[in-house]
């Protein structure tokens, strides 16, 4: 456990050190939020300096970095100076939205990944291996905005499936089976982008770390012993491919929140992806500080969440310390 | 289970609810009736419109291209808080966007002294916020208050501060007050266009408090906020919708004696991808769209012979776009070469050459696929109440334009590129804003345009913040392509770019006498027209300023878009206009004809 | 050796997109940047080989003009302009090195040879795609070269050494992970002086990403060495008497050689993709200079993604040279 | 109980090692940091041309003491005399030159040879390192010492992979011969090969010494092999020693208990080995 708490401590100085130098960056990045409003003609250059000055936009930015720790300290992490409410709040909502697609994405793909994987992985016959390798390589090698514009295209075309929002504006007046339709007709566009540009990589991995055990002595003699396929495939090579895959595993959770922006942004899923970029172009700098942090926080969980897994799922680990 | 288990206790505590409300209720409206005792006035004299009777009843949906940032009025700047604040509010008096003339609202009508300084205005008695709380002087005074309150540093206050002085605001009676302005302003009732009444009874607390700027943000319940408008807010999700409701207490009336809006609701979903706007309306899921660029509004027209909407082209906007050269003073050594390059900016034959040789009717064909309009002045052909019609688009013509230059002492070397009089080839940079897929093509056509003159283009998209930061803070560029518009059509609206000293001129900004001959002239028409209140003097003074504009060329003038939109065939008294909010602004009157089919 | 055949699969077609794109100006028809006013989004010229007789006619294309909708072409079918080799064309500097005016593929006037369409300026697609290969695949190079080359300096020193040199790293790694980049771009851009041209300017954004992209390499790269130092052939070398550089190059880097091909062919795509971000961002290669991922981001706007199907060619083209290069890097 | 006032008459040794002192620690994990020590006082004493063997469980320190002997790594305290000269307290240099004269061979081939390099340019490497000669005559050496360790000319081109177990470990064998080491300390060198094997590689090293006269420190947990090859035998137990003697006196009249258990542990193997040599 003290292992544990050395781990936080070091996630804590990562996000000290993040927040340090975002802070940084935001100030090579040039202008600020409240440049926008030179433009507008019905507001003068002295409105625009009181705005900067109240939002303590023309305080050095130690200054400014202390104030904002500040207010991460009162749980609000900073104010956004676009929405006139803390950033707390407002990521929240979104990284909901956005957990929601990528984790029920994530799911479906290791779900699919981890059986197709090994399934290629011991099968002989050449037409599946020809059929999973060109698979895996086009899914792999169509880049994730692409993807995502296809998926666009699919939906404008047929007209089969909506496209933004998550659910329709009659949803709260639908009975139980209505919602469910109504979400998996909503979900599903999105969803489905999102497990396709996630699984050409694990399924790799999967297929990768099963072949690897299958050709090992154990399993030979295991098969030797009359195990029948199936049972010798999921039972006995797959835990022992396990190891390489719950590291992995441990990275799809760090990547929860970053992995989808591009497909959000297409698809205008009310994500974090979206106001991400949007607060990057309109220099809401606390809000990108929020998000960055909110992500390196996954990042550190996730890494944290495989050790712990690799922990109870391999005994070797325990025996070396 | 669990739902199961949740819509029970969720009935259950309803029904609570209900039962505390009809127990508590004649006590509240006793103490309701007491407090208001002194002048508890029901709606005597409610605006009647003029238009086609509608039937009440329905839904209108429509995408907003960001999330609202805020629902307070005060605080509020871009596009999407407004459009859906305008519908939540009103003023004393509004500005027609279709006549473009000024009408009354809140006030049933005022009275403007005859140096036009001074105004009366006389409210509609029994007014009423959308939670019943009567509207009356106070409240008036109390936002005129909140608007000019320095401190408070909202955008608004700087529309009423006219010569460095603020706008004077005095209760006669209760439902009279009167306003002085400073110095004489031309058109000054248009002012009250952009200011929504604010209810006192609920916001003079955080105006206490000194958090105005926070109140009435996103995480603000919906039930408190309240205004004037002919919706009210009922729910907010945030990343997705928001949606309004109809304001039973709106003082508007049809000339059947229904009261408005027809709409039941009205929804805004948070849509930031241009492409998915167009998308959800053609799949039915939004009624109205606004802002089509005009590539997608072809595509919408392809369709529209199989679908249920139609689709407008209202002409060219307020928008107009430009060319314009770095005319700063700047100092410093690493400024050197822009100074050089400067010689030929301040060039009037220059600029000309370089406005003859520009395509026009191309940019309009390639960037706009059609729908724009070229530019003879910058007073866009849709304010057609203000415009020059006697000057004309300049031709395209490459030979003038090598005229020009070749009387401007600039020669072609033997690589047919341009020199100047001391042989430095001419070779500038046009930065504009990476965001904007237009201006990025018009910067292109103009480079391809100019390199037949000889002279090397460099197109430099930047990213929007660095673009202005450049332009009106470190005057670090040589040319830009920007546009300009929107806000009001009086030529008052105009004053911080046509003054010399204004914060919006840009190709030089920071003067203090104004640098060149024909801008000390514009200043001096600027002024004088602000004084005059004759409209006939006053459009004359101004076409001169629009001439002088023309002649030397600040802004080298491109194309105006074309206003595009888009609804649903079904809704009726459907009347765009060119001016914000080009769909929205009488939503109060819109109806559907007939059920939706659906 | 049935191995090196298959890596001869990904090679050769790499090898021959890279002449291709390489000697641009000879394989496309026109100049990249030559706007055609007339012909805004023109789809891909139709070939023929048959006249309206049906007579065979050697290959040949009709002059397109507006149709009477005014959003789309028709053929000029009264005049069959022939296709032809070696033309004589706008002249350039091959490779930079010798002029000349010829082009593979032209054709007689009044009619343009637009074997991919062309986008909204009326630009041929074909050219555009040729000379945005350059700078793609180029940018792709220079970035996975930066990355893999700090990474591999910074990554084997950590293995090598390890203690408080690893710690360092590798909490310089992490940090280096997890910080929003987007904010240095669009300040690098900010400082970048205006006039300079537009492919400088974009190689030396992708230096900067390609410098910041260190992290990940060099995380593989150690622990591939961290585990080649322990091996006892490294500890034998040792009491030969070897030093660490000796150790490091003859031992302990040609392990990471694997690690850093596959690498290397993972990382060139995402470079190569990552331009699509910045011109996403208003950071890509500016006009009028092509680049597959400013040609792709091309498709962002409706109505280029729903109606004209052959601004899709960079994407193919992409897709394409992806697969490839995964291919090199499963077999590598 | 031997004392390390024993082995100091011993002054013509060739290498002798006193005192060896060696800790590990253990940081980070899954618990606190955990300490070993590995190596608590250990002595060896090894003559020119004569064969000592050490043995224990693993675990015992047995390739630590490898390792410091073979000077790849530096014990925490004691002394190191190779000749005489203390070579922990030496410069560089003469360490560098020691070293060439106490060469290791490991107990996996395959770890030991790196696998990208061919079996003339392996066994050629510490002629490389020392950079005397040119390539073409560390070939010729190289081909040399491979064929005094019995591997065919026509194997040079091969990379390890290519090569038996056996091959590989008279590979290891023909590399530490080729800069005429005087002392070889072969870490549970046979372990990882077929007993016939073993037996071959056995009766190699028996031929080694006697043409060259070189002195062996044999590692090893099993004592069959002990028997047959060497001299003197030191056990050790959890970093100390606990019984030192000749092999027939360790054999025959085991003094300590734990040297009586890894005795009882071990198959009798002498015949195969005899029989396979």
């Amino acid at each position: 456990m003290r292992w544990i708490a050395r781990r936080l401590l070091h996630g804590l100085l990562l996000l000290l050190g993040v927040s340090v130098l975002t802070f940084a960056f935001t100030e090579i990045a040039p202008g600020d939020y409240f440049d926008e409003m030179r433009l507008d003609p019905r507001i003068s250059a002295e409105t625009v300096e009181a705005l900067r000055s109240r939002y303590g936009l023309d305080r050095p930015l130690h200054e400014r970095y202390l104030r904002w720790l500040g207010s991460v300290l009162r749980g609000e992490f900073g104010h956004s100076f676009a929405y006139h409410t803390s950033v707390g709040s407002l990521l929240w909502v979104r990284a909901r939205n956005t957990l929601l697609l990528t984790g029920l994405a994530t799911g479906l793909a290791w779900l699919i990944a981890v059986p197709l994987g090994a399934w290629a992985a011991a099968s002989k016959r050449r037409w599946v291996r020809a059929l999973f390798g060109g698979g895996t390589s086009l899914l792999l090698a169509i880049p994730d905005i692409l993807l995502a514009l296809l998926f666009l295209l699919l939906a404008v075309r047929t007209g089969w499936f909506p496209v933004g929002g998550m659910a329709s504006l009659d949803y709260p007046s639908f009975d139980a089976w209505g919602k469910v339709k109504d979400l998996v007709h909503h979900f599903a566009l999105p969803v489905t982008a999102m497990t396709l540009a996630t699984l050409p990589v694990l399924v790799r991995h999967v297929h990768a770390s099963m072949s690897e055990v299958l050709r090992s002595p154990f399993l030979l003699s295991a098969r030797g012993f009359g195990i029948p396929p199936r049972r010798l495939l999921f039972r006995y090579a797959l835990p022992v491919a396990a190891n390489p895959l719950i590291s992995l595993f441990g990275h799809s959770v760090g990547s929860l929140l970053s992995a989808s922006l591009l497909i959000e942004v297409v698809l205008s899923w009310p994500g974090i992806g979206p106001l991400l970029l949007e607060s990057i172009l309109a220099r809401d700098v606390h809000v990108v500080i929020g998000a960055v942090l909110m992500s390196t926080v996954l990042l550190i969980v996730g890494n944290l969440l495989a050790d712990v897994l690799l922990y109870a799922a391999d005994p070797r680990i325990r025996v070396e310390s | 289970m669990a739902v199961a288990v949740q819509v029970t206790h969720g009935t259950i505590l309803r029904t609570l609810v209900a039962l505390l409300f009809w127990a508590v209720f004649p006590l509240i409206s006793t103490l309701a009736q007491s407090d208001g005792a002194a002048g508890e006035v029901t709606l005597e004299d409610p605006l009647i419109t003029n238009h086609r009777v509608g039937r009440k009843g329905g839904r209108l949906v429509t995408a907003l291209r960001a999330e609202p940032s805020t629902f307070n009025p005060v605080v509020a700047l871009n596009i999407p808080s407004q459009t859906v604040i305008r519908r939540m509010t009103a003023n004393l008096i509004r500005i027609n966007r279709k006549t473009q003339e000024t009408e009354a609202a809140l006030a049933k009508t005022w009275d403007t002294s005859s140096d036009g300084r001074r105004f009366t205005i006389y409210l509609r008695r029994g007014v009423r916020f959308s939670d019943g709380h009567q509207f009356d002087a106070d409240d008036v005074v109390f936002s005129f208050e909140l608007y000019l309150n320095p401190e408070v540093a909202s955008p608004i206050r700087d529309l009423l501060v006219i010569g460095d002085k603020p706008v004077r605001v005095k209760k006669i009676d209760r439902f009279t007050i009167e306003f002085e302005l400073p110095e004489p302003l031309a058109a000054g009732e248009r002012l009250f266009d952009g200011i929504a009444m604010l209810p006192k009874h609920i916001l003079k607390d955080s105006y206490i408090r000194g958090e105005i700027g926070s109140a009435w943000s996103l995480d603000t319940a919906e039930k408190e906020i309240v205004g004037l408008g002919p919706f009210r807010m009922k729910e907010y999700l945030p990343g997705s919708r928001c949606v309004l409701e109809r304001n039973p207490h709106y003082w508007k009336y049809d000339q059947e004696g229904n009261r408005l809006p027809y709409l039941d609701e009205l929804v805004f979903v948070f849509v930031p991808d241009q492409s998915a706007h167009v998308i959800r309306f053609q799949a039915g899921d939004t009624d109205i769209i606004d802002r089509v660029s005009s590539e997608n509004f072809l595509i919408l027209k392809r369709q529209s012979r199989r679908s249920a909407y139609r689709l407008r082209d209202l002409g060219p906007g307020t928008i107009y776009s430009f060319l314009f050269f770095n005319l700063n003073v700047t100092s410093g050594k690493d400024r050197q070469s822009l100074r050089d390059k400067q010689s030929w900016f301040r060039d009037l034959s220059f600029r000309k050459a370089v406005s003859a040789a520009i395509d026009r009717q191309g940019v309009v064909k390639l960037a706009y696929r059609g729908l724009a309009s070229p530019l003879a002045s910058h007073v866009t052909p849709g304010v057609a109440r203000w415009v020059n019609s006697e000057l004309s688009v300049q031709p395209r013509s490459i030979a003038v334009a090598r005229d020009l230059l070749r009387q401007a002492g600039f020669r072609w070397n033997r690589a047919q590129k341009l020199v100047d009089k001391n042989g430095a080839v001419v070779e500038f940079s046009i930065i504009t804003s990476s965001s904007n897929s237009q201006r990025l093509q018009m910067a292109t056509i103009i480079q391809a345009d100019l390199k037949e003159l000889g002279m090397t283009v460099h197109v430099v998209p930047i990213e929007h913040r660095a673009l202005i930061e450049r332009i009106t803070r470190e005057y670090d560029f040589e040319a830009s392509i920007m546009a300009f518009g929107g806000g009001d059509t009086d030529p008052n609206a105009q004053q911080t770019m046509l003054l010399s000293s204004g914060y919006l001129h840009f190709w030089h900004l920071g003067q203090t006498q104004p640098s060149t001959v024909w801008e000390a002239e514009i200043d001096r028409l600027m002024k004088e027209q602000v004084r005059t209140i004759d409209p006939v003097r006053r459009k004359q003074l101004f076409d001169s300023v629009q001439e002088l504009m023309a002649e030397n060329l600040p802004l080298i003038l491109l194309v105006s878009p074309h206003i595009l939109v888009g609804a649903r065939g079904e809704i009726d008294n459907f009347n765009p206009a060119v001016l914000e909010h080009p769909t929205l602004w009488n939503v109060e009157e819109l109806f559907w004809s007939q059920q939706r089919s659906e | 050796m049935r191995r090196r055949r298959k890596i001869l699969w990904a090679v050769v077609p790499l090898a021959a997109l890279h002449g291709l794109v390489l000697l641009a100006e000879f394989f496309a028809p026109y100049h990249y940047a030559t706007q055609n006013r007339m012909l805004p989004y023109a789809p891909p010229t139709p070939v023929h080989f048959f006249d309206q007789e049906g007579r065979f006619h050697r290959p040949f294309v009709y002059e397109l003009v507006p149709d009477e909708t005014g959003m789309g072409y028709r053929e000029d079918l009264t005049r069959p302009c022939s296709i032809r080799f070696f033309v004589k064309g706008e002249p350039y500097r091959l490779l930079g090195l010798f002029s000349t005016d010829r082009h593979l593929l032209g054709v007689d006037e009044p009619a343009r040879l637009l074997l991919l369409g062309t986008d909204g300026f009326g630009r041929d697609q074909l050219s555009r795609l040729l000379h945005g290969g350059r700078i793609s695949l180029f940018a792709g190079f220079l970035a996975a070269a930066l990355s893999l080359g700090i990474g591999l300096a910074l990554g084997s020193l950590a293995g090598f050494y390890g203690r408080w040199i690893d710690a360092v790293i590798m909490r310089g790694a992490e940090l280096f992970m997890a910080l929003p980049w987007l904010y240095l771009l669009l300040g690098a851009r900010a400082f970048l002086p205006l006039s300079i041209s537009p492919v400088q300017t974009f190689l030396l954004l992708v230096s900067l990403i390609g410098t910041i992209g260190w992290a990940r390499p060099a995380r593989l790269i150690r622990g591939v060495v961290l585990s080649a130092r322990e091996r006892d052939y490294v500890l034998a070398a040792k009491g030969f008497g070897a030093g660490d550089s000796y150790l490091l190059g003859r031992h302990v880097l040609p392990q990471t050689l694997g690690v850093v091909y596959t690498q290397a062919a993972l990382l060139i795509p995402l470079y190569i993709l990552a331009e699509v971000t910045l011109s996403f961002l208003g950071l890509g290669v500016a006009e009028p200079e092509p680049s597959w991922g400013n040609m792709l981001g091309e498709l962002q706007k409706y109505h280029v993604l729903t109606s004209y199907w052959w601004m899709f060619s960079p994407g193919l083209v992409l897709v394409v040279v992806f697969i490839v290069y995964h291919h090199l890097a499963r077999k590598l | 109980m031997t004392t390390e006032a024993e082995l100091d008459d011993v002054s013509e040794s060739l290498l002798s090692a006193r005192g060896l002192r060696k800790r590990y620690t253990r940081r980070g994990g899954w618990s606190k940091p955990l300490a070993v020590q590995a190596l608590d006082g250990v002595a060896v004493e090894v003559v020119s041309g004569s064969t000592v063997a050490v043995v224990g469980e693993s675990g015992s320190g047995k390739s630590t003491l490898a390792r410091c002997l073979a000077l790849l790594e530096r014990p925490d305290s004691g002394s190191i005399r190779f000749r005489g000269d203390d070579l922990l307290a030496a410069n560089r240099r003469s360490v560098t030159a020691a070293r060439r004269r106490i060469q290791m061979i490991f107990q996996d081939p395959a770890s030991a040879l790196d696998p990208r390099w061919t079996a003339a340019e392996i066994v050629g490497e510490p002629l490389r390192i020392r950079g005397r000669e040119r390539a073409r005559e560390r070939r010729r050496q190289a081909l040399g010492a491979m064929e005094q360790v019995g591997l065919l000319a026509r194997w040079a081109d091969r990379r390890p992979r290519e090569l038996s177990g056996g091959q590989r470990q008279r590979l290891a064998i023909a590399r530490a011969l080729i800069l005429e080491p005087e002392i070889l300390i072969l870490d549970e060198a046979l372990s990882a090969l077929d007993l016939s094997v073993q037996a071959r590689i056995v009766n190699l090293l028996l031929d080694l010494q006697a043409s060259r006269d070189l002195a062996y420190v044999f590692i090893s947990h099993e004592l069959s092999m002990v028997r047959y090859l060497a001299d003197e035998v030191v056990v050790l137990q959890t970093g100390k020693v606990v019984e030192r003697d000749t092999v027939a006196g360790v054999f025959n009249e085991p003094r300590h208990p734990h040297t009586r258990e890894l005795l009882a542990a071990t198959p009798v193997l002498e015949r195969a080995a005899a029989g396979g040599g």
